[in-house]
């Protein structure tokens, strides 16, 4: 099935929650809503012709220049996207998926912003989310058990967002 | 030792000495055997996986590098956890050492009418048994008192393992015990002189098999692997000793190699002829007592490396199983007692029993004929009523095992023995 | 150390359930009252009904029975003092008959089974599974009569250890840490805590350009790091769209190759001094030597090697470095029937591993589980053959199967020892053996690679620039490491460092199903099934 | 230096002594493995005066039996069991008295029959050195099989021959242990509530 072929298909059962795709891309991928994220998921998982059943990784990317200079000439809004990298055993086919939100819920600083767990279509995504949740600060909904998991749990701020500053001192362990 | 010390001291005082002398004598042979069997251990351990094991320490093949070893745990700090129960968690490894050594104390070394013993125990094999039951109280009492939960479960699994062995283990040593016709270890020995085809391991094939129950269960018995439980270090850490350190620590195991070499005595004793050398060569050379007491001495001194000697291979033996086996698991290794040990070495005894009923008098797979000393036992075996009807029969066994130059508590002991079967074929015949 | 720990899920109690249905009771009530009631009467009610259950929680929490007796105890005196302000509250016709009704039910439930549950502590835990007292006369549906069918005999019962295995312990590979809760030498659960040598290689590779980082993918799998740097060297091709010269393609079979042989083989050894037995361990570092020692006069480390880069590698072969290595796989080859005498076959071995940590197909998908691990469950995949376009070029024209159990029996191009009655497919024998059929696998590859290597044409493929600049985009890659898929993310802006650098580890999401395949084993299997999945630290925690 | 020490009255003395001790400290100690550990030492100490009476089946008998089985399994139970690390045990009042009495009678009751036996008196030197030490296990594994060896002298034939072994009564004791372990391991399953059933019901 064409790249664009499958979007289509996609659009038309979801609707809205298909919010674009970027086929120009080495790994082309589709853009979901985090409200239809679970729907979406839960399609491409049980679809006999996707058959989805293998998820490679759940990781985030933190866009945001920290650097005032760049930043007026950065070609993007501050957000955070989620991306899945799906495959399939049967087929042998894979799929990139992203989630758009924005860096802080409601653009309050501290409000981690809010994304459904797919743990429960894929039991992997439950330490990947758990990582992404640790280091990056996306806070997956009706996740099992999101703890840190690489970050000792009183550990502050998440280490892969581009603003984040290395604590100078850690239970009287000197930082930097 | 004691009636010749007295020629020259006071009575008191050559008590005194001769029991030191006993007692020193047994403590160093623990001691220094387990320096050896250290350092045999790491030499078998590293041929065994292509390299050189200790080459430095003392010359060429590193033969002081134990020592080297107990020098430097000497050195170490005594450490006892804070949670720990002091009094118990200092005790425990003195417990297992001298349970260690207390089983030496009625292991004969040569045997004969004045056999190389430290205490002439007349129902030895027991004792031993009995004796070495007793260091896994000092393995208990560390696991416990660690105050770990490794430790812990150390102990739980030594306690469980070794309680369990002791009955298979038993069984196994009561085959020998009725083909000598006697508990004392140096009868049993003493039984098998002559050929190797005398050895009671050859006896019959039960007891061939039941040989190698034995040794499984020995091993088992001492944890050694693959029946290291107590210890895994892959699942328990260090198991019972993960808390201690320095000479404590060393003294658990100078309690396992004292262990390994003790059980492994006894199964020279018991199944490979003791003393007895495969060949008789200690009859050819006139080294009996016959020819005199330095004859007599140099006779015995072979027997003691014969027993030793055999001892020690059996100790590689288990050094070779250790470094080649993975170990089992703690349900593996109660099945292997519970549902294989126990019911082999129950089924090899009746064997034995069975084979010396229908053959009486024949030894080496019933190819041969007994020697004299194990005919007078047997003959309780062969015929009751024929026993009971023979008057003379007591004299008899005398005459033949004086024929034989066989020694006099053998013959002693097999009086009771026949005494005992007479009566027994009576009864047989009043209950009829 | 502390017996017996009383579980925390405290939500499970009647007498909490009680507590709680009591406190919203009230803050319902009250929310109703006047302001004036509400600042004096009100406030205290509700702190005092709120303090009821929370009391319960805490003791609850608390792990010892003294300290649990403690609150409950308090929060029998807030329940009193519920009482108290519930009467003024009526004497002050502050509450309705129906309410009245609605409270007195409650309270009069509550305070007996508090009563019995304060009794009750110690005597069993307030673990709501385990927990059979009778918390008063009106609890007739937890009866403990023998013939109730709810209740089931157990063995000989014995109290509940909590008992952390590592992150020092012999057989955690590293600095893994799991919590056993164990009952005498069963586990009924395992937690395994990571992050102990968490470097957040990700953040540097943020800061690095792709070849800079080369090296930190080293220290990610650093029993393979030939197969680390390999992967990313490909990820970053795959996003300038690179392809590297033919020989260079077949130099970097043969170098990942034989990391794959020099990884099983501590994967093996190391799986044998988990089982106890050491000399294994001995004899495949031995062998392993002779691959490092090959790869040091390749590269110059023994390690961390940075050879395999962007573009192709740091420098060709040496010369006479092929004879050396065909020399290595002619003498290593049949060693391999030893190591199969030694454990495969070994019949402690065998009941050790067979039938242990048994994970379905489906479950290995699901888990994301991969490599060995995951064709130790029967799943026909491996990226040499199934991967993406890139990765698979690299093994273009290469003779090899995937080494699966497929219609019940393995690809029968070498004589291999039979697979025992007892194993079950999926479970730690099957992983193990997996991997040892890979090792004669690789030697093949090795062999042929060697082959095309020498009659190949042109450069092995010079390492691009340093500060090379990336085009704009995103490119995911994964490829088939020794321990399962190690997958690389780049994002690029443009710029020679990249936006975003993630690696996904294997061994992650191989370790990800240690929970479920340890429920309800032994303690001396969790090495065993920990061991199976073959985990290196350094990759799981970046 | 004439007699010097009887080191048979010395051993016997000094083993004596460490069996009343260790019971002693048995007694006062709250430890129950620590108790169980003076026990040991107690029990050892009789084995050792079974020694020394030239007994050493009994005396090897007491080692395995109480030694290295009953009191490592009592150990083995407290550490499956215990609620906390090191389990005290206080005795109230009311249960020292009982003990006191129980004790006491027993006391005085193997204090007349010491005195009641005739050979209680020290014998000579000469004449316990004329004793000739005799295997200890024969007569015991005689008797329990065909004969009773204490009446080997009996003239009559026909009761000699009612007197035949003790073969029975030690397989009935032996039956009845073996019904008191089955016992004991069924009293000691716990009984505990199936998550299964309890979910849906």
């Amino acid at each position: 099935m064409s790249g664009q072929a499958f979007v289509d298909q996609l659009k038309q059962k979801f609707g809205d929650d298909i919010v674009g795709a970027n086929l120009e891309n080495v790994d082309p991928w589709v853009e979901v809503t985090a409200q239809g994220l679970l729907a979406v998921c839960q399609h491409l998982h049980d679809e006999p012709s996707l058959a989805f059943d293998y998820l490679n990784s759940v990781t985030a990317v933190d866009y945001l220049e920290t650097d005032p200079k760049k930043a007026a000439k950065a070609d993007f809004e501050p957000h955070m996207q989620v991306v899945y990298h799906l495959f399939s055993m049967q087929h042998k086919h894979s799929l990139v998926l992203k989630v758009i939100v924005p860096r802080w819920r409601d653009d309050v600083p501290g409000q981690l912003p809010e994304v459904p767990s797919v743990a429960g279509i894929w039991a992997t995504a439950d330490w990947h989310e758990r990582e992404c949740f640790d280091l990056l600060g996306v806070k997956f909904t009706d996740h099992p058990n999101l703890r840190r998991i690489l970050c000792p749990e009183d550990w502050v701020g998440y280490p892969l967002r581009k603003d984040y500053e290395m604590p100078t001192e850690y239970h009287g362990i000197r930082g930097r | 030792m004691a009636e010749f010390l007295a020629n020259y001291l006071p009575a008191w005082l050559a008590y005194m000495v001769a029991g030191a002398i006993h007692v020193g004598l047994i403590i160093n042979l623990v001691a220094v055997g387990a320096l050896v069997f250290i350092w045999l251990e790491r030499k078998i351990s590293g041929r065994i996986q292509d390299r050189l094991g200790p080459t430095r320490v003392g010359g060429k093949f590193g033969w002081l590098q134990t020592l080297a070893d107990g020098l430097k745990l000497l050195t170490k700090e005594d450490l006892v956890p804070g949670g720990a129960d002091k009094m118990l968690f200092r005790i425990a490894p003195y417990v297992s050492f001298c349970a260690s050594i207390a089983a030496f104390l009625a292991i004969p070394f040569a045997g004969g009418d004045y056999p190389f013993i430290v205490q002439h125990v007349n129902t030895g094999v027991f004792f031993v048994l009995a004796v070495l039951g007793l260091e896994v109280f000092g393995v208990i009492l560390a696991g416990y008192a660690s105050a770990s939960k490794w430790s812990l479960f150390g102990a739980m699994r030594e306690a469980a393992q070794v309680v369990s062995y002791e009955v298979p283990l038993g069984l196994c040593a009561v085959v020998p015990v009725m083909l000598a016709g006697s508990l004392d270890l140096v009868v049993i020995g003493d039984v098998q002189q002559g050929w190797f085809t005398n050895w009671l391991i050859f006896h019959d094939p039960a007891t061939f098999l039941i040989f190698w129950v034995y040794f499984t269960c020995a091993t088992a018995s001492v944890n050694r692997a693959p029946f290291d439980l107590a210890e895994a270090e892959s699942e328990l850490v260090a198991g019972f000793h993960t808390e201690y350190s320095g000479l404590r620590w060393s003294f658990f195991f100078m309690a396992e190699y004292g262990s390994m070499f003790s059980v492994s005595l006894l199964a020279s004793i018991l199944f490979l002829g003791g003393w007895n050398g495969p060949l008789p060569i200690t009859e050819w050379l006139g080294l009996t007592a016959a020819n005199g007491d330095i004859a007599w001495y140099i006779g015995q001194v072979l027997g003691v490396i014969n027993v030793i000697g055999k001892a020690v291979a059996g100790v590689c033996v288990m050094m070779w199983i250790r470094w080649t086996l993975p170990r089992l698991r703690i349900d593996q290794v109660m099945a292997t007692c519970l549902k294989y040990c126990t019911p082999l070495a129950a089924a090899f005894f009746l064997g034995a029993v069975a084979w010396q009923w229908s053959l009486p008098g024949r030894t080496f797979f019933g190819l041969l004929e007994s020697p004299a000393e194990l005919q007078s036992v047997s003959e309780g075996w062969s015929d009751a009523t024929a026993a009971a009807t023979d008057e003379d029969e007591p004299e008899a066994s005398e005459d033949q095992t004086v024929s034989s130059e066989p020694s006099r508590k053998v013959a002693a002991a097999k009086l009771t023995g026949a005494a005992a079967l007479q009566i027994a074929s009576t009864n047989l015949q009043g209950g009829k | 150390m502390v017996i017996g720990v009383a579980r925390t899920d405290f939500e499970k109690l009647e007498v909490y359930q009680l507590a709680e249905r009591l406190a919203d009771l009230t803050w319902r009530i009250a929310l109703h009252w006047d302001q004036m009631a509400k600042a004096t009467l009100g406030g205290q009610l509700i702190r005092a009904a709120d303090s009821v259950g929370a009391n319960i929680a805490e003791g609850c929490g608390r792990g010892s029975y003294g300290d649990n007796r403690r609150f409950a105890k308090i929060a029998r005196g807030s329940l009193y003092e519920t009482k108290h302000w519930l009467r003024r509250a009526y004497s002050r016709d502050l509450l309705d008959a129906g309410q009245i009704e609605q409270l007195r039910s409650i309270i009069d439930e509550l305070a007996p089974r508090l009563n019995a549950y304060i009794r009750s502590i110690g005597r069993a835990a307030c673990n709501p599974k385990t927990d059979t007292t009778d918390y008063g006369p009106r609890t007739t549906h937890m009866s403990t009569l023998v013939d109730d069918p709810r209740v089931i005999e157990f063995d000989v019962r014995t109290d509940e250890m909590l008992v952390n295995m590592g992150p020092q312990h012999p057989s955690t590979h590293g600095v893994l840490r799991l919590v056993l809760r164990t009952d005498g030498e069963v586990v009924s659960e395992v937690t395994p805590h990571l992050g102990y040598l968490h470097r957040c290689a990700e953040k540097i590779g943020e800061n690095l350009t792709p070849r800079q980082w080369i090296p930190y993918t080293d220290r990610m799998d650093y029993l393979a790091g030939m197969n680390m740097n390999l992967g990313w060297s490909l990820t970053v091709e795959k996003l300038l769209k690179y392809e590297p010269p033919e020989k260079g393609r077949h130099l970097r079979v043969i170098i990942a190759e034989m990391g794959r042989i020099a990884s099983h083989l501590v994967g093996m050894g190391a799986y044998g001094l988990d089982l106890g037995s050491f000399s294994p361990f001995l004899y495949a570092f031995r062998e392993r030597e002779k691959i490092l020692d090959l790869f040091e006069e390749v590269c110059g480390a023994r390690l961390t090697y940075s050879y395999l880069t962007v573009g192709g590698a740091t420098a060709d072969l040496p010369r006479g470095w092929l004879q050396k290595c065909e020399a290595f796989l002619e003498q290593f080859e049949p060693i391999i029937a030893e190591y199969h005498a030694l454990l495969t076959t070994n019949s402690i071995f065998i009941k050790r591993t067979a039938g242990i940590g048994v994970m379905s197909p489906e479950m290995a998908i699901n888990f994301g589980t991969s490599g060995p691990v995951l064709r130790g469950s029967g799943v026909d995949h491996d990226l040499r053959r199934d991967g993406e376009e890139i990765y698979t070029a690299m093994y273009d024209g290469y003779a090899f199967e995937v080494i699966v159990e497929k219609d019940g029996h393995y690809p029968k191009d070498h004589k291999y020892p039979a697979v025992p009655h007892e194993a079950v497919l999926g479970d730690c024998w099957h992983r193990f053996y997996v991997r040892m059929l890979e090792v004669v696998q690789s030697i093949d590859l090795v062999r042929q690679a060697i082959d095309r290597y020498s009659t190949a044409e042109g450069g092995y493929g010079e390492p691009r620039k340093l500060t090379e600049k990336l085009p704009k985009g995103e490119a995911y890659l994964e490829t088939e490491s020794p321990r399962g898929q190690m997958g690389f993310y780049l994002v690029s802006d443009g710029s020679s460092i990249p936006w975003r650098a993630r690696a996904r580890s294997s061994s992650f999401c191989n370790l990800s199903v240690t929970s479920d395949l340890c429920r309800g084993c032994l303690i001396a299997d969790i090495p065993a099934i920990v061991g199976s999945l073959d985990i290196v630290m350094g990759e799981i925690d970046r | 230096m004439g007699d010097g020490i009887y080191w048979p009255t010395f051993f016997f003395l000094l083993f004596s002594a460490l069996a009343c001790g260790f019971a002693l400290a048995v007694v006062f100690s709250r430890n129950v493995v620590r108790m169980a550990f003076y026990l040991v030492m107690s029990l050892a100490s009789t084995a050792g005066l079974f020694f020394l009476a030239g007994e050493d089946f009994v005396g090897a008998m007491q080692l395995m039996i109480y030694v290295g089985g009953t009191l490592v399994l009592l150990i083995f139970g407290v550490m499956l069991t215990s609620q906390k690390q090191f389990v005290e045990m206080k005795t109230p009042a009311g249960q020292w008295i009982v003990g006191l009495v129980t004790g006491c009678a027993l006391v005085a009751l193997l204090w007349m029959a010491a005195f009641e036996t005739p050979q209680w008196q020290p014998i000579s030197r000469a004449e316990a050195e004329a004793v000739a030490v005799q295997p200890t296990a024969t007569p015991i594994g005689v008797a329990l099989t065909n004969g009773r060896v204490d009446q080997l002298d009996q003239p009559d034939e026909t009761l000699r021959g009612g007197m035949s072994s003790y073969l029975l009564p030690f397989e009935i004791v032996s039956v009845h242990l073996l019904v008191v372990l089955i016992g004991a391991a069924y009293l000691a399953r716990a009984k505990r509530r199936s998550p299964s059933a309890a979910a849906p019901g």
